[in-house]
């Protein structure tokens, strides 16, 4: 036991607190040892195994509520991180030449390996004032609309759409359900469903639901660790269910929305790797990880005629539900 | 003389649930006691404040279909229980005996007036409509044999949304209906939905929301999100009409409010403006077949 | 001189009053005469003839401005009497799936002679409740795109769009510049430029810039009599020019916008007559007018193959502009 | 090191008017007096005030086009006087001799940090850069070499929209223009068209508006109707930022507001991501070039 002090069955976010600080003594630790040329080696060793255990101990055999938490977890990398990482060149394009700009989806041109693609993404912002412009990127119709806009582009001048899925669900507004909140997402189904041009899907933080899936219907479909995917969220699913929000960590395992869950079922391609514990807690590891899924992602769609692609496309998700008879 | 769509009988031919017990039935809207007899004869709307009562998909069925005409397609699938969800099997279980029907939704091909289509409807009574494997199965289906055939389609959609005890797998069932739905209008083949009431959340945001021509029902409930989960968000009453027909009209997304009574006749018309070499057919020249036929 | 009492310079509603008295007087004695076997021959024939009479006098040698006038009557014949007339198994088809249903401009499916065609056209009102309701038939952007969402439903299905334009202007207002008035007439422009379907236009009352030509490209063009088609209307072009909207006469003259002088420039493709003195002094024979000359268009283009009918669609545009150099 | 794109020189190879005489200049919008060099200097930007002061077509081309490179296309193309309208051919005469332009636009070919592009600008003190015969068929036939030649297309629009004096035919320059855009978009080559101060009425709602990407100069007006005439119909005062680009990209129109300064860089970064098939180029790459150029 590294850490004698921490019972078995400690909270999470009192594991996480130890942990910070056991991370910084070992950066300190590590400056000091780099700068004087001290031999502190079996500390920094210590350190690094219980920085090591810690993270074991918060992440020992997750429920799926403990992976809906990391899914959710405030420090979680967010689409201007990937995009500030895995992109060059990055073009922002706004509005949906209809009605307005959502700030909750960031559409885009940039360059992935060099290579232009377009990127579509959910935005969750990072503090208050980012939030309430961005709906907690909970998109309005104008969000998908202006998706649907920059993927014709992409099919127009023949390049591949990246399409990151982090968004708690679509917005439930008054003007969205006024400016067919329904429709778009509708919409926005149907036209990626038959994009003349290769579409690479990955589902990084929250899948929820409809305001998910509106970008989320591509040739390959890549699933972050600790990332869900669900057709509703756990409290309102327990709430139907069991009128009983609070009962919201039975629905999450009921629901099987984490990513074995959706390999599994044939939805979810390929699991992207994340460090243990989620990606806030080494986010650099986690995106690189992406990088190298994204880039065989790409290589391999890109590879594709048009033709074969739309046909692959529509029989993979054809085949998704089981039935009897 | 009377005309026989306002006078519309259930089709035998299709299976059919059985009235609540009893000769007299309260109007949940205007609160006046109907006679059940009268209600059926007036395709469930109300004679005393229109309001259209909730059909089963065999009633939607027999009041478009022509008579003793309807061919069901892919009948006999059932849900699995992929997710092991709780509850899910037994109530499944218990919709089926309640219903008489596979599941949510009932597809096939029926001529309307003459017209040869392919006609979905789907059964609010059933899970409340819900749309898991078999719905979207079934709904897919019939666009691609729709498709193959040459045939129009037209959707009643009577749901709640996606199949929650089905997980991820059902909202799936968005993705396979609406690439169906676009599949079905690359072969210019026209596609009618008929939104009925209630018509909500994922099934609202696929093939429901992606017709040529939306048609819905007088007063039907028709949205995505749910008018709690809205309120809780913005913190604020909604107005009165919200996610009605009429309020979806104003907002651009319903063509025609149809009463039901002129529905047939009204999809009729449609299908024969929208499949330019079906030749037209003036009202007396139906009727006549119809007196020839004895349909 | 059948009307002695009238002078040569009688204004126009003076003589327009009288006209009706007289038809009045000629309708009663014809009822009369038929019913009763009564010998009003020359009665009847005289009354005809003071009827002939004031109407050539109310339409002797119109100027523009009075042309106007006619196009903008209260009485002239508007899309619903059209509608009722020409049309057969009318169904409305409302919304742009986007926003709203803009009133202001009707769409749907019919028979012509039969056969099944779209309509799209500006719908004034009768009313001042009708008038509000559809802004006087000035469009709001949501009114183009129902137009687009109708037309490429009749590309679809393989049916002609049928095209009457009868519009002050594109509707002035905030909420129109907010939702893309502009973008919403150029796109238009742009669909129904390359809208694989045949488009008969027909101008039947005002064509009022933008807001005209938004529904106004197709592969025929007709102009009523006594329509008008501008880039601006007179008063318009002479509070700018003059800085003066009073000499709206001289504008009118100025801006070419009758039919015979599109007809000229190569705009317009052929003029449907009209009863002396404009189309709501004998609504039913302006409207049989029309059905002849649609006919005769719709048949023709029918005709064509979708190739063909692009190539021609565009050269037909194509040349409209002379320059020098 | 100065970025040279921070000091554009206006380039000696595109006609040139010339400035207000006198070394200063009073800025129209924060009312301070500049050093007439100082504003050129500044691609026309106020030092004080972040204003773009509006540019000649020749101006603008030489902001963004490389310099010595611009190839004019279809010039000495002027304008016809086809209504014989109250003092049209007098006005259009005046302008040519002021602005030693033949009407409001010119087009041509111009690579954009070594891009090829087809290239077209419009110039409002050309008679208020109103779109007639000339300026509609100027547009037209650069989309349609562009589209033979397989080049991008730019546009700079400054125009009060179409040209009252050439009547209707001015009205049909939307519609050519419009149209010879849809057959560039079907052959899947850019268009970004950026809007400068001010873009309205029939220019709007033609060419100007149907780009892939639309970039507008801040602070540009940018609307269909006027100001006066909206006004006058809704009878109140409309919002200060109405109409403003600020304004059109919160309402979904405009995909990016980008300082002139920044211009050149930004047309030369998206022309690239859209050709995908020419080769990135980063920025210390580009400034290598353009040393080893000396262009
Ligand atoms: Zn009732
Ligand atoms: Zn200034």
């Amino acid at each position: 036991m590294i850490e004698p002090s921490l019972a078995a069955d400690a909270p999470r976010d009192e594991i996480e607190r130890r942990l910070r600080q056991t991370e910084d003594e070992l950066a300190q630790l590590s400056k000091i040892s780099g700068g004087q040329e001290l031999d502190l080696k079996d500390q920094i060793a210590r350190l690094r195994a219980r920085v090591d255990a810690l993270r074991a101990a918060l992440w020992r055999d997750p429920t799926p509520w403990q992976i809906v938490q990391v899914a959710r977890h405030a420090e979680r990398p967010k689409l201007p991180d990937y995009l500030s990482a895995l992109f060059s060149d990055v073009v922002e394009l706004r509005g949906d030449r209809l009605f307005a700009d959502d700030r909750a989806i960031f559409c885009g041109l940039a360059r992935f390996d060099g290579r232009a693609v377009a990127v579509i993404g959910h935005n969750k912002g990072k503090d208050t004032r980012e939030n309430l412009e961005r709906r907690w990127g909970m998109p309005n119709p104008d969000g998908y609309r202006k998706a649907i806009r920059v993927a014709r582009l992409a099919e127009k001048i023949g390049v591949p759409v990246v399409a990151l899925v982090d968004t708690p669900a679509a917005y439930p507004g008054i003007e969205a359900e006024q400016r067919g909140q329904a429709e778009a997402i509708a919409r926005s189904i149907l036209v990626m469903s038959q994009l003349r041009a290769p579409i690479v899907v990955a589902i990084t933080g929250e899948g929820g639901s409809g305001g998910a899936l509106a970008i989320a219907v591509g040739d390959r479909l890549l699933m972050m660790q600790y990332a869900i995917y669900s057709v509703i969220p756990p409290e309102g699913c327990a709430a139907i269910l069991w009128r009983d929000a609070a009962r919201k960590e039975e629905a999450a395992a009921a629901l099987r929305l984490t990513a074995p869950d959706l390999l599994a079922a044939g939805i979810v391609d390929e699991i992207v790797p994340e460090p243990t514990g989620g990606a806030h807690l080494d986010a650099p590891t986690a995106i690189a990880a992406l990088r190298d899924a994204l880039r065989r992602a790409l290589d391999a769609v890109r590879e594709e005629e048009v033709p074969a692609l739309l046909s692959e496309r529509y029989a993979k998700f054809r085949r998704i539900g089981p039935f009897a008879g | 003389m009377l005309n026989w769509l306002k006078r519309p009988k259930f089709d035998a031919t299709v299976e059919r649930r059985e009235m609540p017990s009893g000769l007299w039935e309260k109007c949940p809207r205007c609160a006046q006691i109907i006679y059940v007899k009268e209600l059926e004869r007036n395709a469930k709307v109300c004679p005393k404040c229109g309001w259209h009562h909730r059909l089963s998909a065999a009633e939607r069925l027999s009041l478009v279909v022509d008579e003793g005409t309807f061919e069901e397609w892919d009948g006999g699938m059932t849900s699995l229980d992929p997710l092991s969800f709780p509850k899910y099997a037994e109530k499944a279980r218990e919709a089926r005996a309640q219903t008489g029907s596979d599941d949510a939704v009932i597809t096939g091909e029926g001529p309307i007036l003459d017209v040869r289509a392919a006609v979905g409807a789907m059964d609010f009574t059933f899970m409340g409509g819900s749309m898991g494997a078999v719905v979207g199965e079934r709904i897919t289906r019939m666009f691609e044999r729709a498709r193959e055939r040459g045939l129009p389609v037209i959707t009643f959609s009577a749901s709640g949304g996606a199949r929650m005890q089905e997980g991820a797998i059902s909202l799936m069932q968005l993705a396979k209906t609406s690439a169906a739905v676009g599949r079905l209008h690359d072969a210019r083949l026209p596609f009618i939905s008929v939104l009925c009431d209630p018509t909500t959340g994922g099934t609202t945001a696929s093939f429901a929301m992606l017709g040529d021509v939306h048609i819905a029902e007088p007063g039907a409930l028709i949205g995505f999100a749910g008018r709690r989960v809205i309120e809780q968000t913005i913190n604020q009453k909604l107005p009165d009409n919200f996610q009605t027909a009429e309020f979806l009209q104003k907002h651009g997304m319903i063509d025609m409010i149809v009463p039901r009574t002129d529905l047939k006749e009204a999809l009729a018309r449609l299908l024969r403006l929208m499949l330019p070499h079906q030749p037209a057919q003036d009202a007396r020249e139906r009727n006549d077949d119809r007196a020839v036929a004895g349909r």
